[in-house]
C-alpha cells in the first residue's frame, strides 16, 4: 500500500480539482460556516499524529505525537460543533408564523 | 480481506465523505448534512487509522483525545463575533501538529536511516508550512482579539528582509534532502519558520486578517497534503486538498471584492494611512432624530437594509430583526442588501442575521438587489461604510476605484446609523453621508435601532 | 508504480466526481459534440492495445493487440475530428453583419 | 528520474488535460480549447505509453497505427444526421478493443501463471462490458441507419432470457476467478457477451437509440476503467470514469426530459405501440399556403420558432434560415425554443442550426422561453409534434403526461410544418393540431420553408 511521488501528485491533483469546484459553489451564505468547517477536516492531521504516537518508537515522537494529537482533536471537536452551532440558525421561513 | 486492505476500504469511505461533505454546503437546506458527513468522514479516518498494526499503544493517543475534546467543547461556545479568532487559533493547532508530526518522524527516520530524499523534501514542506502557519494564525488571533497592535507594524526593508528567512530556511531543507545526516540544521527550519511566520503577519493591518486567515487555512491543507506524502497516505493528501481549495478560494473571492491583490493584501501594508486622511470636514451632513426616522420608514413602499461591520460590533441583530418585523407588520417591503465583504470575514453578516432568525431568502447579493435600488423609498444603512461608499464608482483616485459597491446613494432617501463621522475600514471619507437625500443618525448601533423601534411601537401599540 | 485494487477504487471514485460535475456543467448546445469528444476520449484503451501489441508475448496476442490499436486509433481520429468540426459551427454574432 | 517516473508524469499531465477537456465543453467560447486539450492528453497517452521498456516491437503498432488513421479521418466526414450511428459505431470498436485487450492479457497470463484473483476479476469485468458494447452499439448503429428494423423485436419471456444469459456469463466469470486454470470456460464468456449486447438492443425501438447510445458510452468508459485494473494504469482509470459519467449523465437528461425511466427505456418496448394508436380523425385541421403563413409572420412582432425532428429529417436548417433572415430584415423579433430531446439526439437542433451559421445567443431553452409564449404572435413549428404536445401537460392518461414541453400553444397564433396527420415518436396525436388557433402547412419542411421565404422576398424585392 505504498504510495511514490507521482501517485501522491495523481490524488492530490484529482482532489485539487474537485476541491475547486466545489468550494466554488458554496452558497455565499454559508461563507462563513464553511471557514469553521474546512478548519476542522484540516484537522485530518490527526491520522499522522495518532500513528506518530501510537508507534512508540521513542519518547520524543511519542510526546511530540501526542501533543499533535491533543491539538487535533481540539480543532476537530469544536470545529464541527461551531460550525453546527451556526447552521442551525439559517431558516428559510419564518418559523411558527 | 486484509486488515491493511480493510483501512483502506475505511479510508477511501472517508475520502468520499468529506466530498459529500463539502458538496451538501452548496446550499442552506443540506448544509447539516454536511456537517454530519464531515464528522462520519473523521470518525472513519480515525477508527481506520487506530486499527493499524503499527499502533501499539493507545493510553497516550486515549489521554490526548480527552484533553482535546474538554479543550474543544468550550472553545465552540464563542460568541458568533468571535469566531474569526477561533479560526486563526484553530489554524495555530492545525498548523502545530502538521510541524510536530513532521519533526517526530524526522528524528524517527534520521534514527533508522529512512531518510530518504523524496521523505526528507516531504518532510521539508510539512514542517516550513505547518510551523510558519501556526505562529502566522497565533499573530492573527492576536490582531483579530486585539491582543497585538492591529494597525501594520513596518520597518524598512521588510519584505527584503521577510523573503530572505523564508530562502534560507528553504535552503536549508534543501541541504538536508542531500545530506540528511546534518541533523544539526534541522532545528534551524523550525526557528525560521516560526520566525517567518510571525513577521508575515505583522505587517498587514488588522482588518486584512480574514484574508490572511483564508490564506492560512491553505497553508494548513497543503501541510496536511505533505503530511500525506510523508506518511504515505492519500486520505490525508485529499482531505488536506480540499482545504488548500478551500483556503485558496474564499481569499480570491475576498480579494476580488475589495478590488485588491493578493500581493497588495500580503505586502501593501494596508490601512497604515488611515490616521492621515481623515479629511478636514467643510461640509456638514444632515443630522436626525429616531422619531424622524421612524417617520419616513413608516411612509415608505421599499425599505432596504444594507448592514456592515458597525452592525456587528454593536450585536444590533436582534433589534434589526425587531426593526423589520414592526415595519413588515405595517406593510412595508423590507429586503436585506448583503455585501460580499460587510464585516470582517466572508458571510459575516449572513450569520448574524440568521442568528436573529432572520430567513435567509430575505438577504440579496449586491448583483441581485443593484439594478432595483432607484426604485427603492429607503435605503437602511447600518455600520456599513467602505461597502455603500459611491468614491468606488465615481472616483478614479480613491484607494478603493473600482470595488463593487452596493448602490445605496441610488435610493430616494439615504438613513446611516454610525457613531461618528470616522471613515471605516479603509480610512476613507464617503460622500454618501454628505448627499442632499441622506440623513445620519449618530449613536451605536443598537441603541439606534432600538429607539426607532420603540418610536415606531410606540405609535401604534398592538 | 504497481497498482493495487483499493487504490484503483480511490482514483476511480475521485475522477467519477470530477466527471459527473464536470458533465453536468457543460452546456446543452454542446450536448451533440460532447458525445463525440467522450466518444474519442473513451479511445484512451488504445494505451492497453498498444502495450499489448508492443510487447509481443504470443502471436494470439499480438494480432488481438493490432486490431484493438486499430479500433481505437479509428476513434481518436474520427472522435476528435467530428467534434471540432462540429464546434466550429458554433458563432455567437453573424459573422461579417 | 527513472524512466517509469517520466511515463507516470507524462500520464498525470494527460489526466489534467482530459479533465480540463472537459471542462473547457461547459462553454461554446471554450469548447475549441476543449477538442485541443483532448488532442493533447490523447498524444500525451499515446507517447508516454510508447516510451514503455516493455515494448519491445514497433511495426505492428505502426501499421495500425496507419489503417486506423486512414478508415478513421473518412469516417468524420460523414453528414451532420448520421452522426448517432457514426457514434455507436465508434462505440463498438471501442467496445471492441478494450475486449481484445482482456482477451489478450488473459491468455497471456494463462501461460505465466500470473492470474491473480484481482487481476481475472478485473478482466472478467473488461471483457463482458467490452463485448457486450461491442454487439450492442453495432445493433444500435444498425437501427439508426434502419439497416435492421426499427420497431422493437419482442418475444414470450424475452426479459427473463436476457437476464439469465446475462446472469451466466457473470457465473462464468466468478468461477474463472476462482479457477484461472479452466480455460475452455473463457470463451463462452465472449459468446455470452456478444449475444447478450445484441439481444439487450433488440427489444427497445429505433428512437430510443439516442438514450442507449449513451448508456453504451457509459459502457464503454467502464470498460475502460476495469481495463485500468488489469493493465494497473491511472490514466486508464481516470479518463474511463470520466467517459462513464458523461454517459451516464446524458442519459439521465435524456429520460428526464422524456418523463421515463431508465428501466422504461431498456425493458418498455417503447414505440411498439404506433401502429394501433393512429386515432381516428374525426376533426379536421386548418390547412393554410405559403402565401397566408408569410402573410401571418411578415405582420407578426415576434415570431418562435420550434424545430423538431422533421428539421433534421428535411435538412431544412438553411432555408430556416433564411426564412429568420427576411423576417429579421422586416423588424420582426424571430427566436428559436430548442427543447431538451428535440431530434433524435441531445443537442440535435442547436447543432443542425449551427451548421445553418444561426448564432447561438439567438436560441432559447424551454424552461426560458415558456414564460414568454403567452406573448409571442406567432409559434412556428417545424417539424416537431411530441415536444409540442399539450397532451403532456393536460391529459393524465397520455403515454407522455408529465413530459415538460414547450408551450407553443399558448401563442397567439401557431403555424406547423408537417407532412402529413402522422403521429411523431411516440406514436400520439396532437391536439396542438386541431387547436382553432393553429394553421397547418403540410409538405416537407425544407419545401414548405423554401416556399415561404419566396413569398417574403417575392412582395418586397432587395
Ligand atoms: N468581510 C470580509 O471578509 C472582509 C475581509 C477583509 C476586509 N474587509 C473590509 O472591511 C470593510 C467592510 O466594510 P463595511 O462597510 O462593512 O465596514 P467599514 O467600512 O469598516 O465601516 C464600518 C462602519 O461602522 C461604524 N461603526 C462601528 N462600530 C459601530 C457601532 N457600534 N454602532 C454603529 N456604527 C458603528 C463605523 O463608523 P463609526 O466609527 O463612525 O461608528 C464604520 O464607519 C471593507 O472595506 C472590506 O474591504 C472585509
Ligand atoms: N433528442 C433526443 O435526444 C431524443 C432521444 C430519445 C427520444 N427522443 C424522442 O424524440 C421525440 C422528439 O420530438 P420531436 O417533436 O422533435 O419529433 P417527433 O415527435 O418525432 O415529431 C417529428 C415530426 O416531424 C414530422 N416530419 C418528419 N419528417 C418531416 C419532413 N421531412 N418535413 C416535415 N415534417 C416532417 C413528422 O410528421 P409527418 O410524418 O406528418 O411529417 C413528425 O410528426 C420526442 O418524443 C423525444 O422523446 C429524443
Amino acid at each position: 500500500m505504498e504510495l511514490d511521488f507521482v501517485s501522491g501528485l495523481f490524488v492530490f491533483m484529482l482532489a485539487t480539482f474537485i476541491g475547486l469546484d466545489v468550494i466554488r459553489r458554496v452558497s455565499r451564505l454559508l461563507h462563513t460556516p464553511l471557514m469553521s468547517l474546512t478548519n476542522a477536516i484540516s484537522a485530518i492531521a490527526i491520522v499522522g499524529a495518532i500513528i506518530v504516537t501510537g508507534e512508540q518508537q521513542t519518547t520524543l515522537s511519542t510526546v511530540l505525537g501526542a501533543i499533535a494529537v491533543f491539538a487535533s482533536t481540539t480543532n476537530i471537536v469544536s470545529g464541527f460543533l461551531i460550525t453546527d452551532r451556526m447552521l442551525k440558525m439559517f431558516k428559510k421561513r419564518e418559523p411558527g408564523k | 480481506m486484509t486488515l491493511e486492505t480493510l483501512i483502506q476500504l475505511i479510508y477511501l469511505i472517508s475520502t468520499g465523505a468529506f466530498i459529500l461533505s463539502l458538496k451538501w454546503m452548496s446550499d442552506p437546506k443540506t448544509a447539516r448534512h454536511g456537517v454530519f458527513a464531515g464528522v462520519g468522514a473523521m470518525v472513519l479516518a480515525v477508527v481506520g487509522t487506530l486499527l493499524g498494526r503499527e499502533i501499539v499503544a493507545f493510553h497516550w493517543i486515549a489521554i490526548a483525545f480527552v484533553l482535546g475534546t474538554a479543550v474543544g467543547i468550550p472553545l465552540s461556545w464563542v460568541p458568533l463575533t468571535a469566531v474569526p479568532q477561533r479560526t486563526a487559533l484553530s489554524h495555530a493547532f492545525g498548523g502545530l501538529a502538521a510541524g510536530l508530526v513532521g519533526t517526530a518522524k524526522y528524528y524517527m527516520w534520521l534514527g533508522d536511516g529512512g531518510l530518504t530524499k523524496f521523505r526528507m523534501t516531504a518532510i521539508g514542506f510539512e514542517v516550513l508550512l505547518g510551523y510558519l502557519t501556526c505562529t502566522g494564525s497565533l499573530m492573527a488571533a492576536g490582531k483579530l482579539q486585539e491582543v497585538i497592535p492591529t494597525r501594520p507594524l513596518t520597518y524598512r526593508n521588510q519584505n527584503v528582509i521577510n523573503l530572505g528567512l523564508l530562502a534560507l530556511a528553504v535552503m536549508i531543507a534543501v541541504t538536508l534532502v542531500f545530506r540528511p545526516e546534518q541533523s544539526w540544521l534541522f532545528p534551524f527550519i523550525i526557528v525560521l519558520s516560526l520566525l517567518f511566520g510571525v513577521l508575515l503577519v505583522l505587517p498587514i493591518g488588522g482588518a486584512d486578517m480574514p484574508t490572511v486567515i483564508s490564506l492560512l487555512n491553505s497553508y494548513a491543507g497543503l501541510s496536511a497534503v505533505a503530511m500525506g506524502f510523508v506518511m504515505e497516505n492519500k486520505l490525508l493528501i485529499t482531505a488536506g486538498a480540499l482545504d488548500g481549495s478551500s483556503g485558496l478560494i474564499l481569499s480570491i473571492i475576498m480579494c476580488r471584492a475589495m478590488n485588491r491583490s493578493f500581493t497588495n493584501v500580503l505586502f501593501g501594508a494596508f490601512g497604515q494611512v488611515e490616521a492621515q486622511s481623515t479629511a478636514i470636514e467643510q461640509r456638514t451632513a444632515k443630522a436626525a432624530t429616531a422619531e424622524d426616522a421612524a417617520h419616513l420608514l413608516e411612509n415608505a413602499n421599499s425599505v432596504v437594509i444594507i448592514p456592515g461591520y458597525g452592525m456587528a460590533v454593536a450585536q444590533a441583530q436582534h433589534r434589526v430583526r425587531d426593526l423589520r418585523d414592526e415595519l413588515t407588520k405595517r406593510g412595508v417591503n423590507v429586503k436585506f442588501a448583503i455585501h460580499p465583504v460587510a464585516g470582517r470575514m466572508p458571510g459575516h453578516m449572513n450569520v448574524l442575521l440568521a442568528e436573529a432568525e432572520i430567513p435567509y431568502d430575505s438577504l440579496f447579493e449586491m448583483d441581485d438587489i443593484n439594478p432595483d435600488m432607484p426604485q427603492v423609498d429607503v435605503a437602511l444603512v447600518i455600520g456599513a461604510n467602505d461597502v455603500v461608499n459611491p468614491a468606488a464608482r465615481r472616483d478614479p483616485k480613491s484607494p478603493i476605484y473600482g470595488m463593487p459597491i452596493i448602490d445605496a446613494d441610488k435610493a430616494k432617501a439615504v438613513l446611516a446609523i454610525k457613531r461618528s463621522m470616522n471613515p471605516g475600514f479603509a480610512g476613507i471619507e464617503n460622500e454618501l453621508y454628505f448627499a442632499d437625500n441622506t440623513l445620519m443618525l449618530f449613536g451605536d448601533a443598537k441603541a439606534v435601532v432600538g429607539d426607532v423601534v420603540k418610536e415606531l411601537a410606540g405609535e401604534t401599540p398592538h
